[in-house]
């Protein structure tokens, strides 16, 4: 992917949201158009692969191909496309119910797949849309409509399993920190592979004890004056545990593996490196070999 | 003598290599000009369980794999003995391999069978010093029995492993072959009547399997992407366009679970590429979610379905049409598609053909139902009926960048989901400047955005519906229901899939026994011709419905759309075993006895 | 003056509180002894969107709370004055807020109905410190205007409020109130004939929503296990029963998915606690395939389904009827299952309890299947309507310790899945000594060990079947389907679900224009009582479905066991609102008009 | 749960394997007999929940409570039953594709929820009953019926995946070492919380290529001479990280956290220490409190 026009954010716009004012996902809109501008990738060129949820609409409400599917799907979907076709650039975006609950199985295996895509979780800890439930990311106590006595289970843990998966690129970042949010989804979009970034997007309405104040407390940047190796993996677990341990929340981009083939140039490969859009599909004399065995 | 016409059974233990000893006889049958069809019988285990495969061989076309007769049984030990022995015809034969019990017990002796003994396994182990070979021993001794050019088995063996294995493995097959014919001829007197012959002349087939046949069906119609999770009996699609796939710039991903499948298919389906997805019926179920998300954002894709027994796991192994209720009817809201069952395996291709265009004309998921006995038997085709010619690739409404250039200089604007006349929309693929819109599960306006607006719900939805229940019904596109067997006849038959076969040779059999029957197979299963299968229906004084299941599917599905429900007859199994002519001449025969 | 006969109607945005000010209203008009019924009609969206609720009372009982024309509207703006302008009958009034648009534009002033301008939000903002409290000043205003008795009124809310959230914020709601009513008395005339009065002797009832009667039933019932995934228009049994089962040492466990969700509560069940999941139609879309397993496994297990506009995400907030294809026959394999339909408020706490009562008995997955209308809504029931009289456990073949031992000593054996005549089989729970089996999704024997065998396949598969369609079908245990209305009628109707209410509603006012009809309110959807049905539509000349959505599946359903298909009269709707008694009422007479 | 009855293994006994002759799963079925018959479990209130496959028959072979369910749904169900009775001794088990391809989403769950049960994945590294397609743990490069020319993803890393996600008791072990087994199974069944052994089980005859000698090169037991704190989680995950890097696989009890309330105690508390099998389902006037809110 090379930078191919000049671009402005406002390139982008569509449809306009119908969030709550205030909602953390408006930052990821605003943030995505301004990465993809800046990186100079054309409406027509970026796929948005989104679920069900309040930040599943994300696909709704900016001007490049949409596909809001349904709820949890989201990355088979966004790894074939980018399979099929990969001069796209490929989102994928949707909420920490639809990544982490209903689609974790999806997110254990795209870890382990690496094909080039982007995927972004608006993480609020609690279901938005469906108004106020516990989300997996919802932390032990917290009382919300399905745990009317206080969240029981242990809280999951969507960092360190990219990086036990093999993710090549692993971030945090905040919607309450608009740079720090482009920065992340311009590097993300850059790294060839399967990028994943989870992004704070506080509810206001729903979640209000994870609040943008409450996470501005919590927060502990990882990537100012970076203490560890950003490409080894071990170093990265380490330190997303360690601040962890402190109950704190590390934020930044936490590790990247560079040089690593991406999945789906390894599956192009396969196939002498052509991509499935561009292979010849007209009726040919050479299919016939196929048959020879049944002779 | 009964000359080239054999329903011959191997039977063993999983992992014995009955389905190894039926494949290299089927093969020495083959390259001899005989038409051939298989019917294996397998277990949900890999090793230690009975399995078997029958073959039945003719000089001319055969259906059908299975009857309820047997003509010839070799059995690998006498449990086997025991389970097919009264299968046999009067003057039927046994090869009992006696390595192991030397003598057959008194209640597994029928008088009226011939019994040929070889120590097959003990042959092999002794004096060839591999076990598994006893396959091919076991063959030397059929093709002697069966009065076989001896030069002409051992070359068409050796050239078979020649192929697959090279010279040495070739060799010492040949070898194994010619211990097994000399041991029957030292120690064996014939005394049946069965004789195979070479046929001169014979027409030239091929000998392959539905699931073969669907692979290649989809490789011809530019399918460069499937996404499955494995299952029987569908998982050599997937194997095979592992292979094949990668060769013509396609991909296939071994997708995590079902539901993931069917959702990496989508992604590309959507992207522009022509994608399937194949299970059978766990994997159908688990699909249901987004077959209707496919049927509400109108991208195109095949579904590719091998019956199995059910309910839930079921009968993994075995063959049913049990899941023709779901496959029409699954899925939460209103979402209409398209099903279409081939009944023979040149229709497992072509009809595999048709789905790829039928799901981007209409833009809509297209499910291919088929059956475990379709899909994982072995039939002879003409080599004329599977051939590229006449094929077309039809991508309906996807626009050329010029095309969608053309629109949007006429109209001021794309529109993704247009309300049109038809129903169907001009659709544009990522990457195509101008084309932009969203693919959206939610209710959606023209451009795809989420809308709640009454009266533009009711128009999609019309739109939707209208596409398949208007436009295609009406188009021809959808593969015909044939008409086959006595046009005045006063009973009927309806069927489809895999009955076909049965039902066909049975009007053959009926036939020579004076007795005309019509019968009608269903190829499109939704959305009904309703005008054929009523005049089908009405020109008839009985129909009876041949339906693999217990809770009759197809009848039910012809009782929507054909009021009068007394003129069916309904016909119904569900054992694990695939319908036989035997048991649908009985089931005329009886209807005959009280119409007319 | 029209008095206690009311249609009235909030509309805002969502986030606005439109919700929250019919609520008060509602309790309000509940405490002065009026019947009630509500018509939520929200977007999928939490801010911003345009959101309404009607609110119907009356002096007596009352079905249901749409109707075509309204009497009332309180709107938040000017955009909710243009959405339901056209909606008000002649004489009706609209209350609206002008803080913002001082004056509405010509064309949203219609000459027949009176208007009164209150600058509620304004009020609230500057004279009460706190914008949202507007909908309490609304509730001021409307009170004012219908005629009601302030002191009354002030003390409902006073306890509304001091319930939930103590002195202080009742107090300034009433407060609030107070401001709504003297900024209407001394700004506004009444002009209009709407009067809300006190009713004396009014019966007891409560206002009760669909689900709250659900999780009601469920905790009567005795379940004590529930797994669901959030979905609307289901979710709120989950959040009920997460408050309520622990009072009565239950479980809630919120799901990772819909495929857990429901493998959580088999888990349950087969260990034998009452219990149940609960979703909507994608939901039950991805259950699909472990649906099949209960019925294989036999385990007993209740599926709310609370239906939304489909297909996919469709209109996840709007009610329609279209899942019941798939509640009926979505699943790989015969996989038959109960499925069961209340009408009303009354008959959702009672129904789910029978749906217990018939899991356990016939030891299969049984489906409630209702919709968002009933669910999400409130009504009014007479508080003899809800009681714990009459309620009965019915484990079915549970057995206890004792008994397990006692057939073990007669027997010799237990058999879990033993062949009985009524196909029902006796049932052990782990933990009882010499009740050991296996549940199992594979075809077995009578221990449940898998089999093949094609004997025991087909015993198993027939008394799955038999206790189904034989045994539940003519056990008298199955919800009874009711006739309303005129038996000698010649008009039929037949409905389901929430439709139970306009139809009511349209025999009423039918009747009092001297139209005759009676009406079919199907309770058991699955296996339907053929009989009652036929005899129903035999009986009458012609037979209306009435069937929100858009393939017409109730019709579907009907037309597979009664053959008369000319008989019926498809009555369709899919466009996100529930039928109102007017359309039913203009097809009974367009249907009689060529009728007879 | 005490010692309560002297047992046999062949007090266990039920329907004979129709496994293949060699099968690694052989010995998890004689393991799980002896584990249960020493730790004096009777059968009766040992429930077995397996998924599909060739390991899925276990609930077939074994004197038990069997739920032979669906593919991939072994979890869910397995901790209901344990939530429904704690009494009961709960074994889930299932193959690598059951627990890690379909089944992926209820282990990053189960793993969260810590419901006292166990749970044995039969790992052989292929789909066995379906005859050899390769599963999550095939390694690169793999020729397997689905991938002709090789397996390109990235291996899942269950051990890591648990261990990220709050897992209390972690162990891998090995059909080939009937003793190691044993032990681990009887700890892991000892063990107050969700237990999670992978057992390498060798499948002979459709992996041809991940044998019994070929794991005997390749395992390091990390229980003997212990070289790290078995209660430390990060330490744990860089013992697994520090053994697979040198292309080893770690075998052993990898990490146990003692003292941590079991999820079906925190769930039963919210009820009163009150378990549902043992709740009053008799109609009781109490219930008639909930309608008060409708009056
Ligand atoms: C299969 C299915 N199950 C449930 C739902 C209902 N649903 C819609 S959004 C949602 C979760 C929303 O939470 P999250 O993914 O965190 O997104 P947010 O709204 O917080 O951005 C749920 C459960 C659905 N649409 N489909
Ligand atoms: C929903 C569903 N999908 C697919 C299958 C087919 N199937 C049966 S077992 C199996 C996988 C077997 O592999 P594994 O879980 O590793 O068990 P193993 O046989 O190796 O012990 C599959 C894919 C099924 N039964 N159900
Ligand atoms: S409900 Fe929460 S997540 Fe949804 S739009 Fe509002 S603030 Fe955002
Ligand atoms: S196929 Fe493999 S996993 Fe299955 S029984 Fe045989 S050896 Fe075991
Ligand atoms: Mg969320
Ligand atoms: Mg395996």
């Amino acid at each position: 992917m090379s930078v191919k026009v000049k671009l402005k954010p406002t390139d982008f716009d569509s449809h306009f949201p119908t969030w709550c004012p205030g909602c953390g996902d408006y930052a990821v809109l605003m943030g995505l158009k301004r990465a993809l501008a800046e990186l100079g990738i054309p409406p027509h060129e970026v796929v948005v692969v989104s679920g069900i949820g309040c930040s599943g609409k994300i696909s709704d409400y900016i001007k490049a191909y949409g596909y809001h599917g349904i709820h949890g799907r989201v990355l088979p979907t966004a790894q074939a496309v980018k399979l099929a076709n990969p001069r796209l650039t490929v989102i994928a975006a949707g909420g920490d119910g639809d990544g982490y609950a209903i689609g974790g199985n999806h997110f254990l295996h795209a870890n382990r797949r690496n094909i080039d895509i982007t995927y972004i979780v608006m993480n609020n800890q609690i279901y938005g849309l469906t108004k106020g439930q516990a989300s997996p990311t919802s932390l032990p106590g917290h009382k919300t409509g399905t745990s009317p006595y206080g969240v029981v289970d242990y809280p999951m843990n969507p960092l360190m399993v990219a990086l036990a998966q093999g993710a090549t690129f692993v971030a945090k970042t905040f919607s309450g920190n608009a740079p720090h949010l482009v920065r992340v989804f311009k590097e993300a979009i850059k790294h060839r592979g399967f990028s994943f970034v989870d992004d704070i997007s506080p509810c206001v309405t729903w979640n209000r004890f994870n609040t943008y104040e409450w996470y501005r407390e919590h927060i502990e940047y990882v990537d100012e004056n970076r203490d560890y190796n950003v490409h080894d993996r071990l170093e990265a677990m380490d330190k997303v545990k360690e601040v962890m341990s402190r109950g704190k929340i590390p934020v930044g981009i936490i590790y990247v593996e560079e040089g690593t083939e991406p999945g789906d140039e390894k599956y192009r490969k396969l196939a002498g490196g052509i991509a499935p859009i561009d292979a010849d599909i007209s009726v040919k004399e050479e299919y016939l070999e196929y048959l020879k065995q049944f002779e | 003598m009964k000359k080239n016409d054999l329903t011959f059974r191997v039977a063993g233990r999983a992992g014995d290599g009955s389905l190894t000893t039926g494949d290299v006889l089927s093969k020495i049958w083959k390259d001899m000009g005989l038409w051939l069809a298989t019917y294996k019988d397998f277990p949900s285990n890999i090793r230690g369980l009975p399995t078997n495969m029958t073959i039945r061989l003719k000089d001319r076309q055969i259906y059908y794999g299975r009857k309820n007769r047997l003509d010839y049984l070799l059995a690998f030990d006498d449990t086997n003995v025991k389970i097919h022995l009264h299968d046999l015809v009067p003057g039927g034969v046994i090869i009992y391999d006696n390595s192991v019990k030397k003598e057959l017990p008194p209640e597994l002796i029928r008088d009226d069978v011939h019994y040929y003994y070889a120590p097959l396994k003990k042959i092999a182990k002794e004096e060839l010093g591999l076990e598994v070979i006893k396959n091919i021993v076991a063959v030397g001794v059929a093709s002697y029995l069966l009065g076989m050019d001896q030069d002409r088995t051992k070359e068409i063996i050796y050239k078979f492993f020649y192929a697959r294995k090279g010279e040495k493995i070739a060799s010492s097959n040949v070898e194994a072959f010619l211990r097994g014919w000399n041991y029957a001829k030292e120690n064996l007197q014939k005394k049946d009547e069965y004789v195979v012959e070479e046929v001169p002349d014979a027409k030239k087939t091929y000998f392959i399997m539905g699931n073969e046949a669907v692979a290649f069906g989809a490789i011809v119609a530019g399918c460069r992407f499937i996404s499955s999770y494995p299952i029987t009996p569908a998982t050599d699609v997937l194997e095979i366009l592992a292979r094949e796939l990668p060769k013509y710039g396609g991909v296939m991903i071994q997708a995590e679970d079902e539901l993931s499948a069917i959702n990496y298919a989508a992604g590309a389906a959507y992207a522009g590429v022509r994608a399937m997805t194949s299970t059978s019926g766990p994997g159908l179920s688990l699909k249901t979610e987004t077959i209707g998300l496919l049927v509400m954002n109108e991208t195109p894709l095949v579904i590719y379905v091998a019956q199995r027994g059910g309910p839930s796991t079921g009968l993994p192994t075995k063959p049913e049409q049990s899941d023709l209720f779901h496959a029409v009817f699954g899925g939460h809201g209103d979402a209409p598609r398209i099903v279409i069952a081939p009944g023979n395996v040149k229709e497992m291709y072509w009809m595999t053909i048709d789905a790829f265009n039928l799901a981007e004309k209409y833009q809509t998921p297209v499910i291919l139902l088929t059956d475990q006995i379709l899909a994982q038997n072995k039939f002879s085709v003409p080599v004329e009926d599977i051939t590229i010619e006449g094929v077309r690739i039809e991508r309906g409404k996807l626009l050329t960048q010029e095309e969608l250039n053309e629109i949007i200089e006429k109209e001021g604007q794309f529109l993704r989901y247009r309300i049109t006349e038809d129903g169907i929309s001009p659709r544009s693929i990522p990457g195509q400047e101008g084309g932009i819109y969203t693919a959206n599960s939610n209710e959606h306006q023209e451009d795809g955005y989420t809308t709640e607006d009454p009266k533009m719900r009711t128009a999609m939805m019309d739109k939707r519906l209208r596409k398949i229940y208007q436009t295609a019904r009406k188009s021809g596109d959808l593969p015909e229901d044939l008409i086959h067997g006595y046009e005045d006849a006063e009973i009927g038959i309806i069927g489809y899939g895999y009955t076909y076969g049965p039902i066909m040779e049975a009007i053959e059999n009926l036939a020579s026994e004076g007795i005309k029957v019509k019968f009608l197979q269903m190829r499109t299963l939704w959305p009904v011709d309703t005008e054929k299968l009523s005049q089908f229906i009405d020109s008839a004084e009985k129909v009876i419905v041949v339906d693999h299941n217990a809770q009759a599917q197809l009848s039910t599905l012809i009782k929507i759309v054909y009021d009068n429900h007394d003129k069916l007859e309904i016909l119904k199994k569900y054992d694990g075993y695939g319908f036989t002519p035997e048991i649908i001449e009985k089931k005329v025969k009886e209807v005959l006895s009280y119409v007319g």
